[in-house]
């Protein structure tokens, strides 16, 4: 795929069809093929508004390289304690905005609902994406996936990726 | 308090083995939580309410909690630090609104009535009436109508405040070693780089339990001990000061004996030798303070914690909503002078605390483990016995003297007796 | 109740400055809540349940509150009004579900009870056993069975139960002026226009005190006081009537006076002469009353209030859910004459009024902050001073005598005295 | 309890009137769950936990609820069953935290104490310290500090708990009818096929209620009237056992008779003649017991109920959250040699139970329609007087004999006078 | 309409639209219309998570005939009692994964919000739909639509169709 | 653009884009741009169901005209007083139903999550958006927005529109 070649519609699609692939892997807990969505110098940062409405740098994870999604999931699957629980995200909005040196600028809505062994779903946390993503061996990749939380308190913790 | 069995085994054991015991209903029971309002929190107690670096300029203004009770944290024109009640004079609304701002004076949004940054009401509108008519007595006197002010002391930059007239002046209730760690970590001007929040639902003091215990630290987080970054067989201790009630843990990463140590942690879910980074990176540090010290988890009494893990800096400040459930509002700092690859490492390290840390996650979780299975438990106990079960320091890190030391302290100032009860 | 400090500073003042104090425990405490249920919901009071227009056809019936407690009101064959618990005689199944409907009888569906519309019993299913077998036992009396009903009154189509078999007669108990001021609202048949809703995060008596509140009428709420809708320094007065427990609002911007008001106003956040409408038709009224009065919020004793802002209409419902939460039910209102451009114009205006108005939706942070300022304050109170401090009616709108009526009935009706404790 | 107006009312009625009244209280206010947790839940009763089918390996375990208490059955190696709390010994974090799994011990995640599967403590991290530091005192006794164990027996693979030492052996406790309608059912190995949960915002007593009352069934469902598959007028029984604690509801089908049940249901709304199916394939059975019985609820007492419903099999288990909240946990089963046919039979009629059945839906509601109509209600009483408004068994369906079966063994159980009050 | 002759683009919008009909009719309370979104012989089974993790059978709806469809709606309309209440469909991700013997074979997230007529909006019910899609007379409809809900304790009972 | 000449796909495109911006500004607080997506002589209603399920014409909002927009959102600047907070917008299943007397008919499902300065999020407002669009300028506006609210019990207030 090369993106000058999409019409605006496919290039929507494309996109769509990418959110639709993250959100599925991490909701079917199938997290290991989740950073094959990023490029291998991807950056990733969750980031609470409260410091993003202030330009302070803090976030809660904070990868720069692949390899340390990878490290996150490895972790979760062998080191992290936390209670059992499913996400369900739901994305909308999706608003490609254009494209910046080769980066398709994409902004998206979504909310993670989250289901404890309780049988219980809440609202766990909602805000929006702020992406760009680039095409790598025909495929479109995450370079940047920057997460702007609103739910700044969170609840109890947060052991998945948002 | 609730009807409850009687509960001879807790008793009998009481008597013949070593170990402090703590009954669950002091977690669960709202009783404890509404007492804690006022003996605790309004008590003989100095409440962590901001750091200086957070209002710096004139006029800077933050809205927090003690305990539950809404403060406000001003800095006025002439530099000083003052802390008063968010609560109007007039009919009790919520003067700040925000969680933090920069204003002049202090404006109720019901009826404006204003108040100086030190909390002095200043305005009332139509206090003499409109056109001849209505106003307020002739009796008001203005000067009784402030917000009503705390005791305010700062140590190094940390904002304490206290309801209380005979509590002791601040250093002196935090006692030598916990100044000096203070001062060790607040060495120079710091630099908020961020917060963090969490919201756990289970009780305060599990958590205050929590950051006091050694004990749990290499088994529960497998990051630290599999890493290194601490493992109860390193260099350290556990101390306790201001007469038992704040704890100091440190330890020395330097320490480490990966071969002694894989016989320590044999069979254990928490060392796992094979576990290895792709990115390393992320516990790539740099060493900052003069002595070997890598990790110190400060938990003063009785809502703070300040934390040094590898190069992260923290205070984490503890608000209680309800019995169960509190707030923990992290506050990441580094120190004004941090070249930018320095920030960089703290902000990377950052994956390893908070809600989402590596290591710190599984504290939240931990706190829910006890608190929902000790609902239905009033008389029942924990056993508190690693190390001794006394309110004692240590050179090692394998007790949990400090948790201990808490308790002494929490049935001290709630006037509690032995079994918990409140007495008469 | 609660433990709480002693407070000799408040009681200090209460010798040497006039004004009435109120402690903010009547707010968070549960116990004012249950109390409130029985002495107040249930006692020697005239709650308001419907407008006679919502149930207008015979069979028409809307479940509603008194409180917390679920109450039917119907219209019956003959044209009679009713008010009685949605709760079955038989097992207490809630036997209305439906907001509102219309059924020749009322049928519980838990085992088909049926009531008429009277609430008596008429229906039991299986009453005499099947094949002989069975059945309810020959002592069952049918007319001991019957929807417990309560005393009901209706003034020019408001309707009122009530528990008390010793209250007052209705018009008695609303006073004269009260009884005046809803004539003059409901002058001639009016038409329903629908419905808004809001669950407001706090106690319900703090609403009682806003509707009763003169004063901050323009300093909460820009609008009023920028646009001239109402104003402090307007011709207009707060009267109290019953005793005290009901307010009477009124003002006329007709008295309005721009130049003075901008220095009565002056340095006010509330008033903004350089704020215009890009679309001014929101303020296109009529004028429609043969007095000058535009704005009249009267505040009926214990749950309703019956306002006209301009031209809109509506009476607003409290209910109470808990002691930190209540809702508002706004029913908004025209007349059956009105022609197409005068419901227009009330639409229009509606834009100012309800959840979402731009006048009234200051009021319900105004709860919220009063509310969660106070939670941890048992013996604290609020300062209610102006305008003297006592339930008097005024000639003028910078008082608070009409809060201070309401709490004297509020402690009569609870049986509190003066520190607001319950009487032994 | 809170205050309450007297009720003169329903006591006078209760002289003269035969039948037994329950006052609302009982179900709303806190006090009574409180102290159920204690006498019910901890008392002299025997609780579902289990069916061995869910637990059939060594090593497998299962997390449930006892009351809200948190337990854990497991399967030991040697094949035994066991009940504990699930709470550690050590600090009170819950041991398992998953509804079921398979492990060779339970291990804390806290600080990894260790315990068989019997509940014995096998393993404490670092009990002898490390490098000779620190360690759990000499005095410290690991085998007092095992799970605590709760009395464990089964019957045809149903497993109860107690708490009591002193109730009696569970076939006793049952009594034979309970035992013999339980070894009807549990005739052979089960097969469980999944679970259905539903979060009813009511409380549990309600449910309890309703699962003994014949009389709601052919009148709340109408697909039970209407399609046959139970109606009042069919022949059955209500069956009281262990003292009048439990209950047997069974009918049958065939016993249907079309002409004469338009006559018994006429103008009722359950009785719809005109209602078909376009699949009626739902409705295809099997006859799979030798007797008649085509529909059988068993409310064992406390927790449990036992059910058969054409051809769906389920046990339905009451977890207790609160006064105002329960959780229904149900485990549809069928036979270990059930055919490929039978199971899709059983599956396809599953449409009629569980929290979306075409049939058992509406018991949810029926439970919170009484809830929220009794809030207010302390004193005010419900009124069980069909068939005669006593604890007895009847060969008709035209009775609320077991309901009061119920009552008369809570009462017993909770130590409550005739008025529902607790004895002092 | 032929699958064949569609474009990706085309076929996303296609489904989309038969989710967004699908979702309108619950919603809208025109439940009569919905059974027609499915073939005769289509299958509808409401799964708790719970049970589709263990591999066990057991689902609170479980239709195999869209007369089974038609059945649930005359119940509810006729028959069942259950409190007052509106549902609130949110679908999103929808992911159209492939063709397998001329079936659409496509995977979305959802969630459903409750509002009892108290007037108060609830997370009534989260989870995925497993949808299998054909084409009937030119319209696409469901050959066979699998819930699997994640919030496997049902606040109350569960009436409509999620 | 011009309506006849899009595809359906493209309409779609289109809508989407236009509710995208629609969410995006009020979520991103950027307010003041709200009003541009609307035309002149637009209506924008935000109604209890409960009324309009009665027919009863009472809505919380009630403009019909831009300017009036403009007034909202100037009072909410300068005004009114009501407690920080955040919107969060998912909106889906959006149906472009067809093209009557050159307006785009169109309906959706949203739900707004609201976060207060405490840092938690709720499930603030669920309903649906009945839609007119017209092409201004080669832009798609809203003609006429009606809002349809299910939670007719707002939470405290409500300051920002739907
Ligand atoms: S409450 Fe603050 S000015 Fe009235
Ligand atoms: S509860 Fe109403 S008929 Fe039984
Ligand atoms: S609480 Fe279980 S091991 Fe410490
Ligand atoms: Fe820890
Ligand atoms: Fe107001
Ligand atoms: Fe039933």
């Amino acid at each position: 795929m090369q993106l000058e070649k999409l019409s605006v519609v496919e290039r929507q699609f494309e996109v769509e069809r990418l959110l639709s692939r993250y959100v599925e892997c991490i909701d079917d807990d199938r997290l290991e093929e989740w950073p094959e969505l990023f490029t291998e110098d991807a950056t990733y940062r969750v980031v609470p508004r409260e410091n993003a409405d202030r330009g302070l740098p803090v976030a809660v994870m904070d990868c720069d390289s692949r390899g340390m999604l990878v490290d996150r999931v490895v972790s979760l699957r062998n080191a992290n304690i936390y209670p059992e629980h499913f996400y369900r995200h739901l994305v909308s909005s999706v608003h490609v905005k254009g494209v910046e040196d080769g980066q398709l600028v994409v902004q998206s809505n979504y909310v993670v609902l989250q289901t404890r062994n309780d049988g219980a779903t809440k609202v766990y946390n909602a805000g929006k994406y702020l992406d760009r993503i680039v095409v790598v061996a025909g495929e479109l990749r995450f370079k940047e996936k920057l997460v702007i939380f609103d739910t700044y308190s969170i609840d109890t913790l947060m052991a998945r990726p948002i | 308090m609730t009807a409850t069995t009687e509960n001879p085994k807790a008793s009998m054991q009481a008597v013949e083995e070593e170990g402090h015991r703590v009954p669950y209903k002091v977690f669960t029971e709202r009783e404890y939580f509404v007492l804690e309002q006022e003996r605790m929190f309004r008590g003989k107690t100095w409440s962590f309410v901001a750091l200086e670096a957070e209002i710096p300029e004139s006029g800077d203004y933050k809205s927090t909690f003690i305990g539950q009770i809404p403060v406000i944290v001003t800095r006025a024109e002439d530099g000083s630090v003052h802390v008063m009640e968010n609560r109007c004079a007039h009919r009790g609304a919520r003067v700040c609104r925000s969680l933090r701002g920069n204003s002049p004076n202090l404006e109720c949004v019901y009826h404006q009535w204003a108040y100086d940054l030190k909390g002095n009401l200043i305005g009332v509108p139509f206090q003499r009436g409109i056109k001849g008519q209505g106003g307020m007595p002739k009796s008001f006197d203005k000067s009784r109508h402030g917000l009503s002010t705390l005791r305010v002391e700062t140590l190094n930059g940390m904002v304490f405040a206290s309801y209380s007239e005979e509590v002791a002046p601040l250093e002196e209730y935090l006692g030598p070693i916990t100044v000096e760690h203070i001062r060790r970590i607040f060495n120079r001007p710091i630099k908020v780089l961020g917060n963090e929040r969490q919201n756990i639902k289970g009780n305060w003091k599990l958590y205050a339990e929590n950051t006091r215990d050694p004990y749990h630290a290499s088994l529960l987080h497998l990051f630290h001990a599999t890493f290194g970054l601490y493992r109860s067989s390193q260099t350290g201790g556990s101390m306790v000061d201001g007469g038992g009630q704040h704890s100091i843990l440190y330890s020395q990463s330097s320490s480490n004996d990966d071969e002694r140590d894989k016989e320590v942690f044999k069979d254990m879910r928490s060392f796992d030798a094979d576990f290895t980074l792709e990115d390393p990176s992320l516990l790539d540090g740099r060493k900052e303070f003069p002595d070997p010290i890598t990790l110190m988890i400060m938990a003063v009494y009785p809502n703070v914690v300040v934390q040094q893990i590898a190069n992260t800096l923290a205070v984490r400040q503890i608000v209680t909503h309800a019995e169960d459930e509190f707030e923990l509002v992290w506050t990441l700092f580094g120190y004004e002078d941090d070249d930018e690859k320095m920030q960089k490492i703290r902000l990377k390290q950052s994956n390893l605390i908070g809600p989402a840390g590596l290591i710190s996650m599984e504290d939240g979780e931990a706190v829910e483990l006890v608190h929902h299975a000790v609902l239905q438990d009033q008389e029942e106990t924990s056993y508190i016995a690693m190390g001794g079960g006394k309110a004692e320091s240590a050179e090692h890190l394998v007790t949990e003297g400090a948790i201990v030391g808490f308790w002494d302290a929490y049935r001290e100032t709630m006037g509690l007796d032995e079994a918990y009860n409140v007495r008469s």
